[in-house]
Parts: structure tokens; C-alpha cells; sequence
């Protein structure tokens, strides 16, 4: 394949790897962040410095971490998922989940307790009350899944680890620049990421100006 | 009806702001009075069964509100509404908020933006529709959060300080809006500073203090207290 | 086999980089449209861990002392050498050692001296890689021990980040032939230069191994089989020979061919040696 | 000097070095991100999708392109501080930027206006504003430098680049970590994780108990 | 003096909120009421300089506000305090809010606590000094809020609505302390729905309607408009 094809090729496969992981890993960060939100005791307070200092937990740890689960010796060996492009979509979904919990916690914390009474009073069921603060919050969450998905599609460990940097198969944006990096050519590294920028940065940009225009 | 029996209640810094209420919500409208820091915003959500007391029972209809299943009390909490003192509205226009409770009640859009903008426009508010929150006076402010509490059609409707931001038309068009809703059954209790207002109400007035209840009323006992001071300082300023 | 075959290689990140495999995986499909070959680049230790847990199915190497381990452990057999080159000793333009055209020996000793006259400086990988375990090769044979020494600077890194480093501090180190011919290429090394590149003491082995623990069907291993036949056979040789010579202007490997007896002799030495 | 001696020596390293990213790079990303919270326009809106994308940048990459700038055929060749602790310092500090700056912003766009008003109409400076509004978000901005921290301490791509992991100079954690990895000693770096964890998640924990007791 | 020269201002939604008002502020109490969105906080706003008028000019004691440097505009803005009809509270205890406007002002921690307790004791709130800003009553909330304006000493206090959540009581206190304020040549400024305050204090009225200035009256013309309505409640509750 022509060296424009291939980076094509990995640009869509990063993007959606990485789009898919953090989709996933909302449906459980922020129902949980707004579990914990709701609750105000010390615990919960230490569950959250705990979770803060998981944000930067070293990926390639992440990523030895799920190896040894998903290795076929490895407890969920039987799966098969180890170096696919799902193994390094559950990895990034996991990784970014304190991130998504944190950030998530950040908003809810604050405008949980005027919103979730407001909207009980006017009779919502626990459900509604629930979607009532996640569309209060709308533009916050999206934000908080741009860094997300910022922060899925720009480590190295999980993807290398348990993707395996696998040609045509496993190969995405940072492994390829990790790769040629190691390979001396940095020109292609800084030009791959050049790229990566370019993407994330207009996707985001976009989606704030438009989320900006009918906030409020 | 609504009834509290021997309920006491503190926040978390101790002290019981409510001390062994003992009281039966059976007007048409009641209305709490009582100086600032009385306990008039803490009993009532307490009766809109939004604070639990620390001991006491609190029911609606007779049923026991805390002793219900997160189901039934669902149900239950359907039943009343509450407009805080410093109301929050959601994101969105004033239309949104004044269908959200028809929409939750799973009425059609539709539907609800009929019974909405009627009741907008016997509020006088009908130029507000589609207005942020962020675009309100405070008086238009607090008459949208008064607005989607009434629309609900629930059976108690619990207002604090519901006339604080309003100019003259309007506690008027809210008086007379509030007559309308009990003559359909239902019951509305206010807590307010406003004795004109209270006045003007008519009914049962229950003044609080120190978290107790000191006396009942009747509006008509306010006739003279406020005739008193009017006269005093209509005499100052006429002689000034 | 009819339905596709996939196999699975773990191989040190040097060899993949250089993108020999590639290369000779693109030429190998032409024949075997049904396999599909994914390899895993990662440092020489985990590439021989990734075997002992089962996930790959062989192993491309060159580090044999690790690799006798693995192999009287039972974990990888079948050992075939299909490639080397040479190691380089490379340093400063300047040369303060002076040992330009000395022999590896000599060049590790004459560097020692001079680093401890504080006129020069000796970056390691300290990696435990194939390279970093030539280097240390070579101070033992030399019967120096530079460890804890002041100018003896480990960088536990990869070879072009170990490169940038002696390029930056005007420092001695070794080298596989490929990462530094490209980046020297690519003037990213101008304080550096190729010193020493001669003698059977650099001469760098790479190796493939089937991997025992791997859970392999029958497919598999015919597939293996036919990928180590390939590798070795005549046109698998001319490949490797040939690979590398239009960028660098001289080939980065050596076919293994017609040195089998040679090379498994020298590899062996290797492993005595490091005992 | 023996392992738990080498693994001690690290552990202090990495967080001092990264404890003064986190505060050098606050110094710029709290005023800035509160200049950002003033502005309103659309301008602002994408500056900040773009400051959210990098928020995932490949560390690698940043790790190279400083070091392209500190090498000394670079730029900033003269300073001579490539490979020392202190280029990881800087490295971490730019690092972490557009993080603080996004989450700090986050705070500061929903109070910004009414404190700052509040403060302007009791008579204070704008200097005195801004302290106020700090202040004010005292809890929320502890949270947003641990997470800072957590991030740099958990980084592997400047340290590598810019430090390049000299033994006994510009170790620290992830890269010493990524070489156990690549020795295949999973065992080790496992280890070591946890005592990153244990060491990063205590801190936050307390800190964050502590920040809750006196909040509000 | 402060005083207004057609001024013009209009929220980013476009059409003019505020059409061209001219006004002397020279009375020592000027109270200005409208009903609901007539445009009393708009126009607050712009006196307490917060608001930049699209046109016109805001003269503080003959000063052009908005044609000073930023540094001038420091001083002058310590002339004026304003509260806002939802004011915030800073965290933090009570006396650390009320004392706020003393120690931006350099006065010693000391100096600033003493004061504030004694203004707190003179509003009848010296319970609430350890309190933070959620354990407050509605009222509370408010008169702390606007103890912590008047404090500061400033030469204009602009008031909006400052008693619609104050009690009786609180009513009465907050008008003797504005009348012992202005004895000591201040002047304060206050928008309000509440026509028995604003009789109470006896001042010039100026009623604003859509933006603009509707007529200017004394305190002893709303005597009659409430003795009248007072007589008709009155009746009614007394016929019941
Ligand atoms: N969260 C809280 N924690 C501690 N004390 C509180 C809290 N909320 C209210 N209080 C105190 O409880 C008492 C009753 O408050 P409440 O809000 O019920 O008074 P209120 O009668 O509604 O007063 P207002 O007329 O000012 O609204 C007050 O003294 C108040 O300071
Ligand atoms: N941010 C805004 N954007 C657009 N329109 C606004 C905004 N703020 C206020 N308005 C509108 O401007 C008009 C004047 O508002 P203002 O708050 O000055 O009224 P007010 O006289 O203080 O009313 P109230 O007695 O209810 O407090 C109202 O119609 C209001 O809806
Ligand atoms: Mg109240
Ligand atoms: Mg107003």
C-alpha cells in the first residue's frame, strides 16, 4: 500500500478504535461519577484522589496489566481478543475511565444537588431526573468525551501492549509514531502527529463552537 | 391533606431547627408566616416530603410518605410540588421548562406546549416563551419557576416566597391564578413575608417561630397590624 | 489449508524497524494469499517473554545468550539462523581514544583508558537488548569493568534515543548497523562517526524459533513450516541480501546461507562466552 | 546501589521533578486559563478544542520536538540542559499545560462571572478579584494540580526524550518502567506500578480529604 | 452626585432594554420602582458602573466614568457598592464575607472584625457570624449580603430589592440603618416592589416603565394607592 494510503488507513482505524473506547467507557464513567456525585461522604472523597491519581497511571502499565489478563495464559486467555483491534478498544475504554469519571464528578458535584431536587419536585422519576442533569450538563459532557477520546487516541502503552502495533491490523497513530521513531525517522513522526493534531483539533474546535452556539 | 406529626428536624450542624410540629394542611390555602430564619423554608420541604425529619411522621393522604417504597413514594411525590425561594431554571427556553413536568408525565409535546402557553398567557407571560433563563428579570424569573410548578397539575402545590420578586399586576394575576387552582381541589401552601399578600389570600394563616408554631391566624388579623403602620407612615410622608 | 492461516511473530523492535520483515512478508504473501503473518515488535526480553506466555507462535532474535535460556527451558525450538551483520563501534569525530581501525578488543580497552583520563565519555543501552548484551560482552572479554564509573552513562533505552544521546555528549558507543546508517543519514548524528565494524567479536545473529507453548493447530504449523522454508530458501536469502542497498548504498544484512555451520559455531561461542 | 536503594532514589526523583512541573506550569495555566474564562467569543470556543486536543497529544511526540529544540544543533542548543532532570522538569511542565488550562477553564467559565462581579462591586482590584476567584476555587484548582501531577509523573515520552533515562541522572518512573517492560521483567514493572499507585493515590486521597473538610 | 445623560443600553439580544433616560441622582434616598422587566436592574447597573450604556454618559460626582483610564476607573469604583437582587455569598464564614470590603481596603483584620460585628449586632445577625453561606436563611442570605456592602464605606449603596426576602423586623432595622447611613452625607439608591418600604422611607420615587422614566413621585403618592387596596382586602377578609 502507497505510504498516503497507509496513513489513511490508520487515521480511520485510530479514530474509530479510539471514538468507540471512549463511547464505551462513558456508559459506565458517568452513571458512576454520578453515583458518586450524589454521595458526599469522606469515602467518597478519597475514591475520587484515588481515581484523580489513576488519570496518569502509566499506559504502558495499563497496558501490561490487560496483556496479562487477555494473554492466553492470562485468566480471559480464552477470548482470543489479544492483539486486535477490541483488545486495544476495551484497554483505552478502561484507561480513560478515571479521566471520564473525574472530569464527569467535577460538573456533577457542583450542579447535582439544585438540578436532581428541582427536577424530583416536579415529579421526575430517579431515570428522568438522571437524563435531566445529563442534558443540564449536555456541552460539559461533550467536552469532557473530546478530552477523552484526545486522550484514547493519543497513548501508546494499551495500544502497543495489547494491540501489538500489528500491520494493517492493529496499527494505529501512536504506535506507528513510536515506531518510526525508534526508527530515526522523525520527520515522518512529527509529520504523522502534525496530523493527529490537525484532526483532533478541528473535530474539537468544531464540535465546541457548534455546542457553544445553543448553550444557554 | 397533608399532616406532621411531632416532627422534628436539624441540618447537619445539630441543633433541631424544628421542634415537634404538629400540624394539618386541610385549607384550600395556608399560609406560614413568620421572621426571617423562623423555620418557614425548612418545614416546607418537609411537607413537600423533600427533607426527611429525624423523628415524626409526614402524610399525605394519610399514607405515611417515609415508610413508602421508592416506588410508591414516586407516585407519591407526584402529588406535590415545590417552588424554592431561589428557584433554578433548567437549560433552554421558558417554554422547555414550563413542559417539563407535562413531558415526564409523558403527555405529547404538542399537548404541552398548548397547556403551557395558556397558562403563560394568564400569567401575562406569553412574551417570555422563548427566552433564556439567563435573559429573565428576576420577577419574570421567579414567575416562570412558579409557572412549570402549577402546570404539573398536582394535587399540593407548596410555594416559598412566591411574591418576593413580583410587582403589583402580577401578585394580583398570581392571586387570582391561585384561586383558580383550588376550586379543581387542590391546596396550595405559601410561605411569605407578604402580609398584603397574605391579606389579600384570605384564609389560614400559621405563624412560626424558633421552629414551632406560635399562633394561627386568619388573614383578617393582619387587617389591623397593617392599617396601624400604613397609617403611620402615610402620616410622615404627608407631613414631611 | 484452505481457510486463511494467521500466525503470529514477536521479534526485537531493531530487526522490525529496520522493515526487513515487512519486506519479506509482502514477497511471502504472493505465494500464500491465505496467511496472514502479524508480527509484534517489542524489546528482546519481551519478545522471548511473549513466547514463554503462548501468544506468539515463533520469535525473531539476536540475542543468544537470552536465547539459550529460552530454549533449555523448552519454550522456543527449532533455532534457525537466517541473517547477520555487524555491530559498530561508533564516537566522536575527534576520536580521543584513537581507535580508528583497532580491533573491538582494543577499541573497548583504549576507550577505557580514555574515559578514565576524563577525555571521553561511553553511553550504554543498559537495556539487556542483543546490542547492549554484545556491549557488555566486549568489556568482559577486555577484562574491564566500567560499571558505576562516572563517564559510563546507561541510557536504558532504544538504540536511536542511545544514538542521539552519544551524539549530544560527543560520547562512544555500539551500535547495529541500521539505526545508525538512517540516522546519520538523515543528519541527525553529525558529531558522530563509524569507527570499528570488523571482527568476528561484532558480528550480530538473527535467529528464528518456533515457540513450543504456543497453542498451534496443525495449519499452523504447516504455515511455519513453509515460512522458515521460505526464509531460507534461495530467494528468501537474495532478499535479505539485497535489502536496504537503494537507501543505504550498502545492504544492512548478510544471507545466512553458505555460513549455516559458521554462524551456529559463532552463536554458540556467544553463549559460552557470556557464561 | 542495591534495587529497593535504586527504586527509593527514583521514587524521589520522579516526584520532585514532576511536583515542580506541576508548579511551574500552573504559574502560567491558572492566569492564563482565567483570561480564557473572560473572554466569551467564538474565538475562544475553538482555542479551546484545540487546547483539548492536545490535551492527548502523543507524549513521544512533544518529547521530540523538545528535543529537537534543546539538542544542540537546536534552537535553544546553547542552554546545554538537554538530558538533565531539569529539561524533563520544563519538558513536563509544557506538557501538562494544556490540561491544567482546559480543566482550570472548566472551573472558571460557570464562576467566573459572578464572583468576579460580586468582587469588583465591593471595591477590590482586579488583582484582588482574581485572588478572590482562586480563592474561591481553592478545592477545584488542588484537584485540577494533582491531576496535573498525576499526568506528568505518569508520562513517558518527554522523560525518555529530553531525560533519556540516564541511569542514576534523569531516571524516573515510567521510564524505568518501560524498560523493565522491554527486558520482559513484567514482574518488576508490575512492581513498580503499584508503588507509583500507592504513592501518587495516598497523596491525592488525603489531599482531597483534607480540601474536603474545610470546603464550604 | 451621580447623574445619567440619555442613556441607551441593550442586552446581546438586540432591542433597547434602556431608551435614553436622563437623571440627576441628588435626594439622599432615591427609590425606583416599575413592574417586572420594566428594566429597574438594567438600570442599576449602569449606575453602579457595571454596565457599559451602548450610548450616553454615566457621570460620577461630575466625572465621566466610562472615559477614564483603568486606574481612575479603581478609585471611582470604590465610590459605589451594589447588591445585587440574587447577590452571591463568597465562602467562607460570615465575617469573613462581611469583612471582605474592609481588608481589600488594607484595614487590619482587627480593625474589619470589630467593625463587622458591630454592624452585625446592629442588624440584629450576631448569631450568624460563624455561619457559612449555606446554612443561611433566605433573609439571612440577603442582609448579610447587604451588610457586607454597606461596610465598605462606599459614598453610593445601590440596593436591588433589598427587602424581598427580610422580615417585618428585618424591614424596620434596614430602614434605620439607611437613614443613619445617608445622615453621614452618603447616598444610597434602591430599586423595589415593596410599595410599604418604599412609603416607609419617604423619599423621591422615580416608576420606570419599559426603559424609560415614567414619572418621578414622592413616597406620600403611594399612601393612597395602598390605603385603598388595604381597604378592599380588608373588607373582603373581614366579609369572609
Ligand atoms: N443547611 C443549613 N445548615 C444549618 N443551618 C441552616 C441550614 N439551612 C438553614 N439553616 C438555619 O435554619 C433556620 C431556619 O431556616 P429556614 O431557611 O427554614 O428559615 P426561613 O423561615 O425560611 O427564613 P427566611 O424567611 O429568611 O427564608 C435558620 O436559622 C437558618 O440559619
Ligand atoms: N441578559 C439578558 N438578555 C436579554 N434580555 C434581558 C437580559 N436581562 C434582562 N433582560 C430583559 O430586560 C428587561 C429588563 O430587565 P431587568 O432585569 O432590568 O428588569 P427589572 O425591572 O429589574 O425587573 P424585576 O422587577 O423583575 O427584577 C426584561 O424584559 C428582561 O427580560
Ligand atoms: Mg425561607
Ligand atoms: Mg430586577
Amino acid at each position: 500500500m502507497s505510504f498516503i494510503g497507509e496513513i489513511i488507513e490508520i487515521t480511520i482505524r485510530s479514530v474509530t478504535i479510539s471514538l468507540s473506547a471512549t463511547i464505551l467507557s462513558s456508559l459506565w464513567s458517568i452513571p458512576l461519577s454520578l453515583i458518586i456525585a450524589r454521595s458526599r461522604s469522606r469515602m467518597t472523597k478519597a475514591l475520587m484522589g484515588v481515581l484523580n491519581s489513576l488519570i496518569g497511571f502509566p499506559t504502558v502499565l495499563v497496558g501490561l496489566f490487560l496483556y496479562i489478563i487477555f494473554s492466553s495464559s492470562g485468566p480471559l486467555g480464552g477470548l482470543g481478543i489479544l492483539y486486535t483491534p477490541f483488545a486495544i478498544m476495551i484497554g483505552e475504554a478502561l484507561l480513560i475511565t478515571p479521566l471520564l469519571i473525574s472530569l464527569s464528578y467535577e460538573i456533577f458535584s457542583k450542579a447535582y444537588y439544585e438540578y436532581w431536587e428541582t427536577s424530583i419536585t416536579l415529579g421526575a422519576t430517579p431515570a428522568q431526573a438522571f437524563m435531566k442533569l445529563i442534558t443540564e450538563r449536555f456541552e460539559d459532557i461533550i467536552v469532557v468525551l473530546l478530552i477523552g477520546f484526545s486522550r484514547a487516541i493519543g497513548e501508546l502503552g494499551v495500544a502497543l501492549m495489547v494491540g501489538g502495533n500489528i500491520r494493517g491490523f492493529t496499527r494505529v497513530f501512536t504506535t506507528t509514531i513510536a515506531l518510526e521513531v525508534s526508527k530515526g525517522n522523525f520527520d515522518i513522526a512529527l509529520f504523522l502527529g502534525f496530523i493527529l493534531l490537525i484532526i483532533v483539533s478541528t473535530t474539537s474546535a468544531i464540535i465546541r463552537i457548534m455546542g457553544g452556539r445553543k448553550s444557554d | 391533606m397533608i399532616e406532621l406529626r411531632d416532627v422534628w428536624f436539624s441540618y447537619n450542624s445539630g441543633k433541631p431547627i424544628i421542634h415537634g410540629v404538629n400540624l394539618r394542611l386541610s385549607n384550600e390555602i395556608t399560609i406560614i408566616i413568620g421572621p426571617n430564619g423562623a423555620g418557614k423554608t425548612t418545614l416546607l420541604k418537609i411537607i413537600a416530603c423533600l427533607y426527611k425529619p429525624d423523628k415524626g411522621d409526614v402524610l399525605i393522604d394519610g399514607v405515611n410518605f417515609w415508610k413508602l417504597k421508592s416506588k410508591e413514594k414516586l407516585i407519591m411525590r407526584r402529588k406535590i410540588v415545590y417552588v424554592h425561594e431561589n428557584p433554578v431554571l433548567f437549560k433552554g427556553t421558558v417554554m422547555d421548562n414550563v413542559t417539563y413536568p407535562l413531558i415526564i408525565r409523558g403527555h405529547s409535546l404538542e399537548k404541552a406546549r398548548e397547556k403551557a402557553l395558556k397558562l403563560l398567557k394568564s400569567l401575562k407571560l406569553e412574551y417570555l416563551t422563548d427566552r433564556k433563563r439567563n435573559e429573565l428579570s428576576a420577577g419574570e424569573f421567579q414567575l416562570v419557576a412558579i409557572a412549570r410548578a402549577i402546570i404539573s397539575g398536582a394535587k399540593y402545590i407548596v410555594l416559598d416566597e412566591p411574591t418576593s420578586n413580583l410587582d403589583l399586576e402580577h401578585r394580583i394575576v398570581l392571586e387570582s391564578i391561585i384561586r383558580e387552582i383550588v376550586k379543581s381541589g387542590k391546596q396550595v401552601i405559601i410561605a411569605t413575608h407578604d402580609r398584603l399578600f397574605a391579606l389579600k389570600l384570605n384564609t389560614e394563616i400559621i405563624e412560626i417561630n424558633n421552629g414551632e408554631i406560635r399562633s394561627i391566624l386568619h388573614s383578617k388579623d393582619l387587617y389591623q397590624e397593617i392599617e396601624e403602620f400604613i397609617k403611620k407612615a402615610g402620616k410622615k410622608s404627608l407631613n414631611s | 489449508y484452505n481457510q486463511s492461516v494467521k500466525i503470529r511473530i514477536s521479534t526485537t523492535t531493531s530487526l522490525y524497524a529496520t522493515g526487513l520483515l515487512d519486506y519479506l512478508y509482502d514477497e511471502f504473501k504472493e505465494n500464500h494469499s491465505n496467511v496472514v503473518v502479524q508480527f509484534i515488535a517489542v524489546g528482546s526480553g519481551a519478545a522471548l517473554k511473549l513466547a514463554e506466555q503462548g501468544d506468539v507462535d515463533m520469535v525473531f532474535v539476536h540475542a543468544p545468550n537470552l536465547e539459550a535460556d529460552y530454549i533449555k527451558r523448552g519454550i522456543i525450538t527449532n533455532h534457525t539462523i537466517f541473517a547477520y551483520n555487524y555491530f559498530i563501534i561508533v564516537g566522536p569525530k575527534s576520536d580521543p581514544a584513537h581507535i580508528a581501525n583497532l580491533t573491538p578488543i582494543e577499541a573497548m580497552k583504549s576507550i577505557y583508558n580514555s574515559c578514565e583520563n576524563g577525555q571521553a565519555l561511553f553511553i550504554s543501552r543498559g537495556d539487556q537488548s542483543g546490542t547492549h548484551q554484545r556491549e557488555l560482552l566486549l568489556w568482559n572479554l577486555s577484562g574491564l569493568n566500567p560499571f558505576n564509573k562516572s563517564w559510563y552513562i546507561e541510557t536504558g533505552s532504544g538504540m536511536s534515543e542511545t544514538l542521539l544521546v552519544a551524539n549530544e555528549k560527543n560520547a562512544y558507543t555500539i551500535s547495529d548497523i541500521g539505526t545508525f546508517l538512517k540516522l546519520k543519514g538523515d543528519g541527525r548524528l553529525p558529531n558522530l562517526v563509524k569507527l570499528v565494524d570488523k571482527g568476528k567479536i561484532l558480528i550480530n545473529i538473527y535467529s528464528a524459533y518456533i515457540v513450543e507453548t504456543a497453542k498451534t493447530n496443525s495449519d499452523t504449523q504447516k504455515v511455519i513450516k513453509s515460512l522458515m522454508k521460505f526464509i531460507l530458501s534461495d530467494t528468501g536469502q537474495e532478499l535479505i541480501g539485497s535489502f536496504g542497498v537503494d537507501k543505504y548504498g550498502q545492504p544492512l544484512f548478510y544471507p545466512a546461507k553458505g555460513h549455516e555451520d559458521e554462524l551456529r559455531e559463532i552463536w554458540q561461542w556467544f553463549v559460552d562466552l557470556a557464561k
